[in-house]
């Protein structure tokens, strides 16, 4: 930010203060006054905006699309219910589990990225989600089968809101990680060797070994987002992760804004948010003359797409940049929209 | 596994991998004349299928007008897609023509699901009885015989198209070169709504056939059933060759229903889908160029 | 892009976010309009007020949501590796306060006593914590209450919960009123209508209230109508659990049914036992029902089937080769041995023992067909879905193999099975609960009166079906008496008299008997009318 | 002992011989002048001594060791630096982050350490931006460091690019037409700062040029290539009044040359 700017009067920072106590309310206290339900589903934005991030890393950061995200969080998923009901190892263990596995099959798909780029990298993530869902997925001995995989609550998050928090803190944590990264060397790596592998490598970046760490630390943060989804669930089934979802979680970070952090945290939210949220305003279905009924699981899916089309054509910014200046103003600088039109936020592989 | 179920495995492969090699074609033709990954083409191929069910079932138009219909329905959605997203994309990365595409297809599946039930329906053969032929001791029915014909006849009039017409040279030759096609005066950009139409078209047959032989369809069952095998089947072909594709779909097919119908793979779920990504990674790390494209 | 526009989009992308937000805080429809249109900025101010709004959330103002729900212990069943779900604390959030949150739930309803939690009644009703395995507690005063969720760890108790609009007199008898008040009770069902088990919806729909609203021109039960809540579970066992939440936890039902598909009855059925909600259902695997004490099967469990059709096979086909083919889940691994078992012991030769996946590939089930030929096998004693029989029977078909396939179940003798199926199916036999549309004006006149009276047209199956199970459950209340509560239901069902209906089999349990159906029916296809006929109307062997 | 030796390497894509036995020798503190037409395989070469490419035959030593076999990174790390004719930035960040980026084997903590946000980082990133800022300061970029790097004129880029590279504290610096878009009186200029720069960072120096009145200015040593080929090597005048020399540039430079010559 440009240091020479005037800060704003004491009621300036009160209106900024009002603001965030505002948002941190509906974050915080909000869920506390909501019923079961509810609350299941505030927590179930939380943890996909976990795997929004997740994908930001690889898609955002690195320029590395992965059409098969729903197998990195289904990996996860299905670890922590096997070790937590099969293994009968604690939560915890679980968790750090699915973190592990996710990482080591995301550093699997790295190798391959060493060497198919670009759209034909993209194809394999592809095929490499289909494959987990209809065959890894399907293996009764590790996840059920058909019958899916129980995963109970922690003992002391057994309440929907107690988890709603756990979740809430875990995503603290991956944000916390995600912001250092890129305030540090490894961040400023992987922009380098998104936007210009040559140059990265004259600045003493070892490409490879950069590539491969993003798609660990994306693979682990999916790992956790789906083990924090399958305890959500206290139950994780195949059926869950599919090819519509891969497509759900690449629209979200699209939407939300590719490599800008609140951008992600609140297309992920919303995304997740929207079919509840689109069944209170119009409840039981929106009643279009002359069509169906459009049901509630079908909303993110059917905006999603239309959202994505105008996210890419209008603004590929995404929500993130639309934001700017509400971020910048909450940062004490002035409201203006200087940046909301700039258009070289894009999801982009220097090497597609 | 027994000779009777290997011939089988290969008679079905090679039907349902013609199928993957229609798919794969208007892939191609569309990567070689934009450059662009097109993960909407089997969903053009589902939404010929659900026109084609709702013209003829519900309003009971007959099969044959109803089919016109169909493909009509499938070439527009192609060329749509073209207007509305490929082409005001036309200077963005092709990874976000990818991602575009893609969602051209969700939403399609998404309305499928809406308007249409999410059920999966199943359609009566449009021949009487089943199982009147037999190849190599296989029974195959009537439906996968018609099927085949027209494969063949429609991989014949692509290669006549192409190697006889004006305007499928003009296409070969946009694909290679596109600034010089323009200075020859043909305007690349009609060129590419025509190749969209015509990629439109091929899947609306895909759709119906592969309809056909399942005897079912569904919401997207083209972009889940047929798209990934398509691609790989594309890639094969290297990603350039209009032959090369369909053969590379041959092959893909006759793959992936060894791997189902083989007792080696009776301990894996889901062998089809193995046996595909399989395929793909190891002929992109191994031989990009595709088995039968030109290094 | 124009500055205008893109602070046109600002509205847009933050607002709408922040707004729908806010939806939730004040649960208003109203709070959404003038957000969504508003600037970053104002939407600010009014997210401020939200978060005011919301301060007073916990208290259960009228705005905000009601009842914080705190811990509840994991229960025994929960917390195991039960495919339950952790017994989240109590029964949601007021319906009746955040109105937006389920507008037909206006209705008062009780909340659960836990066995141990006594319940306090706060000063707008009632709060409880989810009831232990046994369902049983003190009652919570005030009907009209919505349902507090009490704590179970500690038994620390929720806040008061919000009055509902819709008052009800306190009831003088202990127990759990949840869903009932004195004109209506409330039931949830949950079924695969999308998914691998091909139910048209709008056969579901048309069919759900029609016994419901003949019983009510009768006088209703005990003046009470029924009201029936319906979801669809997609055939997918996570998704059941999560409608039976809803349907528990936002609807507040008195009980729950599930209409067809293991996997989701058994994974529901367990939720349900969690909350203490009686959970009744078509007969399916009893492996992992067992021992669930609010589980009630309406009709022959899979097992109980089993002798019934290798009767069939011995004496009426006099057939001695028979493979078996059931769905590839745990649930159904007693069915299979308790087949192979009885079969062997009856001298018929299984040639061939498999399962297939329930989203199987059109190949791989093609590949099963080819085996199933190869195999000689002259009966193919099938259990899976649907789509997989009829997918399975057409490709056998084409390879000009036609065994006769029969089995247990619910939803493979409906006639779209035989419409869908027809001619691959050949004379599938199925047993069933129900009988079909041949007989049904013999054994029940009024179903086709009612239904003609109601949604005009014949009635099919799925709403014969339908009303079947209406009918017991119909019986299964009434005898429950007027004082309705889960308990007096469950007691009711525990009292081993008959429940007889002339349409579902005659059903009795006890304590320890939860499949209590004496009987089935067995039902054929007929490839020229492409629908199923019954061959055997309450058969309890050959 | 010399800080590069370029020893008879020799490289071949396809059908052209892009280099053929070509000997670079640059001493410590020597400015070497890498001269000849475009096409000469100049680039070729600096890629070569870069790692970028790996040569058919011949050695590069750097400070006596041979890194014939080294990546990219590994010569970065021994201090090799490096600027690209069209200039290599990272073009998406501001000019900042670029001086930053250049110092990631500076940091002095691994990236694992970075993301976690152990408390050492912070301080190491404190340092860095320091250090970055003292270097715009040099080259007269502060008031550009939070400008985006995309929308800057070329010269100005190049000036980056001269500071991002100095951020990885190199010994020896490859610098590749670093004039080029410039007049001759700034080239003059850039002569003057390349020889304080040689002194502040006490640098090895090899650049392709073609101002050739730079390179009479600054360098101590020339080499002219030709086809991938040596042409000459010595002093700059000598180079400069090599016949053969003069033959390689006829056709497009040559007149430029000899009216230089003559001056």
């Amino acid at each position: 930010m440009n240091g020479h700017r005037q800060r704003p009067g004491p009621a300036g920072w009160a209106a900024r203060g009002a603001l965030l106590a505002a948002l941190a309310g509906l974050v915080l206290v909000v869920p506390a006054g909501r019923g079961n339900v509810e609350v299941h589903v505030f927590t179930q934005a939380a943890i996909y905006a976990v795997i929004g991030l997740s994908l930001n890393i690889l898609l955002g950061y690195t320029g590395q699309i992965s059409l098969g995200h729903q197998a990195f969080v289904g990996i996860g998923a299905f670890t922590a219910a096997y070790m937590v009901s099969r293994a009968g190892q604690p939560f915890l263990a679980g968790i750090v589990m699915a973190m592990v596995v996710g990482g080591l099959q995301a550093l699997v798909l790295g190798v391959v990225s060493l060497r198919v780029t670009g759209l034909y990298f993209a194809l394999v993530t592809l095929a490499y989600g289909t494959m987990a869902e209809e065959s890894l997925f399907n293996i009764q001995s590790l996840t059920g089968g058909s019958a899916g995989q129980p995963a109970p609550k922690p003992a002391g998050f057994s309440t929907d809101l107690r988890y709603y928090y756990l979740c809430l803190a875990f995503l603290a944590a991956v944000i916390w990680v995600d912001w250092r990264l890129m305030r540090t060397k490894g961040g400023r790596a992987l922009l380098a060797v998104r936007e210009n592998p040559k140059v990265a490598a004259t600045n003493g970046v070892d490409v490879k070994v950069y590539t491969l760490m993003a798609f660990v630390v994306a693979g682990v943060f999916a790992g956790l987002g789906g083990a924090l989804l399958a305890h959500n669930d206290t139950f994780v089934v195949r059926d869950l992760f599919d090819f519509q979802l891969a497509l759900v979680f690449v629209i979200m970070t699209v939407v939300g804004g590719l490599r800008n952090r609140t951008g992600v945290v609140l297309g992920s939210a919303f995304f997740s948010l929207v079919g509840y949220f689109f069944d209170k305003l119009f409840s039981g279905g929106l009643h279009v003359p002359g069509l169906k009924v459009l049901p509630k699981e079908y909303v993110p899916i059917v905006i999603g797409p239309v959202l994505l089309l105008y996210t890419l054509t209008r603004h590929p910014g995404g929500v993130g940049q639309q934001i700017r200046p509400l971020q910048r103003w909450l940062r004490g600088g002035r409201f203006s929209f200087k940046d909301t039109h700039e258009r070289d936020v894009r999801v982009t592989d220097a090497r597609a | 596994m027994s000779a009777h179920v290997l011939a089988q495995a290969v008679v079905i492969g090679v039907i349902t991998g013609a199928g993957y090699g229609l798919v794969a074609l208007g892939l191609v033709l569309v990567h070689k004349s934009s450059g662009v990954f097109n993960f909407a083409q089997g969903e053009f191929g589902t939404v010929a299928v659900y026109t084609l069910y709702r013209v003829h079932d519900r309003i009971g138009v007959p099969l044959v007008p109803a089919i016109a219909v169909g493909l009509v329905a499938s070439v527009a959605m192609a060329l749509a897609t073209e207007r509305v997203v490929v082409r005001r994309l036309f200077d963005a990365p092709r990874v976000t023509l990818l991602v575009a595409t893609a969602g051209v297809a969700l939403l399609a599946i998404s309305l499928e699901l809406w308007l249409g039930e999410a059920r999966l329906r199943f359609i009566q053969p449009a021949l009487g009885r089943l199982d009147r032929f037999s190849l190599f001791g296989v029974q195959v029915s009537d439906q996968r015989i018609l099927i085949l014909v027209a494969l063949l006849g429609l991989a014949v009039l692509l290669g006549l198209f192409f190697s006889r017409t004006n305007l499928g040279l003009a296409i070969l030759a946009v694909s290679q070169e596109p600034v010089a096609t323009e200075l020859m005066g043909i305007s690349v950009r009609r060129l590419s709504s025509f190749i969209w139409g015509l990629a439109g078209l091929l899947a609306g047959v895909a759709g119906m056939l592969a309809a056909g032989d399942a005897k079912s369809f569904g919401p997207g069952f083209m972009t889940f059933g047929a798209l990934i095998p398509g691609f790989t089947a594309a890639v094969l072909g290297g990603m350039n060759s209009l032959p090369g594709a369909f053969v590379g779909g041959v092959v893909v097919g006759v793959a992936q229903s060894l791997a189902v119908s083989s007792s080696a793979f009776k301990a894996i779920p889901g062998p089809g889908a193995v046996m595909v990504f399989v395929l793909l990674v190891v002929v992109l790390t191994l031989r990009p160029q595709g088995l039968l494209g030109k290094a | 892009m124009t500055r205008r526009s893109s602070r046109v989009a600002v509205a847009r992308g933050a607002a709408v976010a922040v707004a729908l937000l806010l939806a939730a805080a004040c649960g208003q429809k109203s709070d959404v309009g003038p957000a969504r249109s508003a600037a970053p900025a104002p939407a600010g101010q009014d997210a401020a007020g939200g978060g005011a709004a919301v301060a007073a959330g916990p208290g259960g103002s009228a705005g905000g949501g009601s009842d914080v729900s705190a811990g509840a212990t994991p229960g025994p069943v929960a917390s195991g590796a039960s495919g339950g779900t952790a017994p989240a604390g109590g029964s949601a959030a007021s319906p009746a306060g955040g109105g937006p949150t389920s507008p037909a739930s206006g209705a008062g309803s009780a909340g659960a006593g836990r066995g141990t939690t006594g319940s306090a009644a706060g000063p707008a009703g009632s709060t409880a914590g989810s009831p232990g395995p046994t369902g049983r507690g003190p009652a919570s005063a005030g009907g009209g209450a919505s349902p507090g969720a009490a704590a179970g760890s500690g038994g620390e108790n929720g806040g008061p919960g919000a009055t509902s609009p819709v008052p009800a007199p306190p009831s003088p008898a202990a127990g759990d009123r949840t869903g009932v008040t004195e004109g209506k009770i409330r039931i949830g069902v949950h079924a695969p209508i999308t998914g691998a088990a091909p139910f048209p919806q709008s056969a579901f729909d048309k069919g759900k209230d029609v016994y419901w609203k003949y019983l009510a021109e009768k006088g209703g039960i005990f003046g009470r109508n029924v009201e029936v809540v319906f979801r669809d579970d997609q055939f997918n066992p996570s998704r059941a659990v999560q409608v039976c939440r809803e349907m528990v936890e936002q609807e507040h039902v008195f009980i729950l049914m599930g209409a067809a598909g293991s996997e989701q009855i058994t994974a529901c059925a367990r939720y349900a036992n969690s909350m203490g909600v009686p959970y009744l259902s078509a007969g399916v695997n009893e492996d992992g029902l067992t021992g669930l004490s609010s589980y009630f099967a309406t009709s022959q469990s899979y097992v109980q089937q089993t002798p019934v059709l290798v009767s069939y096979i011995v004496n009426k086909l006099h057939k001695t080769k028979i493979a078996i083919v059931m769905n590839n889940t745990p649930a159904l691994n007693e069915t299979q041995q308790s087949v192979t078992k009885l079969a062997q012991a009856a001298g018929l030769d299984i040639v061939r023992n498999s399962r297939i996946g329930k989203n199987a590939s059109d190949s791989e089930l093609l590949s099963e067909a080819n085996a199933l030929r190869t195999s000689g096998a002259e009966v193919v004693y099938l259990l899976t879905s649907p789509v997989n029989f009829i997918k399975l029977a057409t490709n056998a078909q084409a390879q000009a193999y036609s065994p006769v396939y029969l089995g247990p179940g619910i939803t493979n003798g409906l006639n779209i099975v035989a419409e869908a199926g027809c001619p691959a199916i050949g004379a599938a036999k199925f047993l069933s609960p129900f009988p079909q549309l041949d007989v049904i004006d013999k054994l029940d006149p009024d179903y086709q009166k009612s239904y003609e009276k109601y949604n005009g047209g014949r009635g099919d199956d799925i709403g014969l079906a339908e009303w079947g199970l209406s009918k017991v459950i119909g019986a299964m209340l009434q005898a429950a008496g007027k004082d309705l509560t889960r308990q007096s239901f469950v007691n009711a069902l525990e009292s081993g008299r008959d429940f007889t209906t002339n349409v579902y089999p005659v059903v009795s349990y006890s304590g320890s008997i939860r499949f209590g159906a004496k009987s089935s029916h067995l039902l054929e296809a007929d490839c020229n009318s492409r629908t199923f006929k019954t061959i055997a109307e309450f058969t309890t062997g050959f | 002992m010399p800080v590069l030796e370029v020893e008879r390497c020799s490289i071949r894509f396809g059908g052209v011989q892009a280099a053929r036995d070509v000997n670079v020798r640059a001493g410590e503190w020597e400015i070497v002048g890498v001269i000849g037409p475009n096409g000469a395989g100049k680039t070729t070469t600096f890629n070569i001594v870069t790692g970028f490419y790996r040569p058919d035959a011949g050695r590069v030593r750097f400070k006596g060791r041979d890194v014939t076999g080294l990546a990219v990174h590994e010569r970065t790390a021994l201090g090799m630096g490096r600027t690209f004719q069209n200039v290599g930035l990272v073009k998406g960040s501001t000019v900042r982050e670029n001086l930053l980026t250049a110092q990631h084997l500076e940091a002095g903590y691994s990236a694992l350490a970075g993301m976690l946000g152990l408390p050492g980082t912070f301080a190491a990133e404190r340092r860095l931006a320091a250090r970055a800022e003292a270097l715009a300061e040099i080259l007269g970029l502060t008031e550009l460091l939070d400008t985006r790097v995309a929308g800057l004129p070329y010269g100005v880029l190049k000036r980056v690019e001269l500071g991002a590279v100095l951020a990885t504290d190199p010994d020896l610096l490859l610098l590749d037409e670093p004039t080029s878009g410039m007049g001759p009186e700034e080239a003059h200029a850039f002569g003057a700062t390349l020889l304080d720069l040689r002194r502040e960072f006490d640098l090895t120096v090899v650049m392709i040029e073609h101002h050739v009145p730079l390179v009479a200015q600054v360098c101590d040593y020339v080499y002219c290539l030709n086809f991938g080929e040596l042409l000459a090597e010595g002093p700059p005048d000598e180079v400069r009044s090599n016949p053969e020399v003069i033959r390689a540039y006829l056709g497009q430079e040559a007149d430029e040359v000899l009216q230089q010559g003559t001056s």
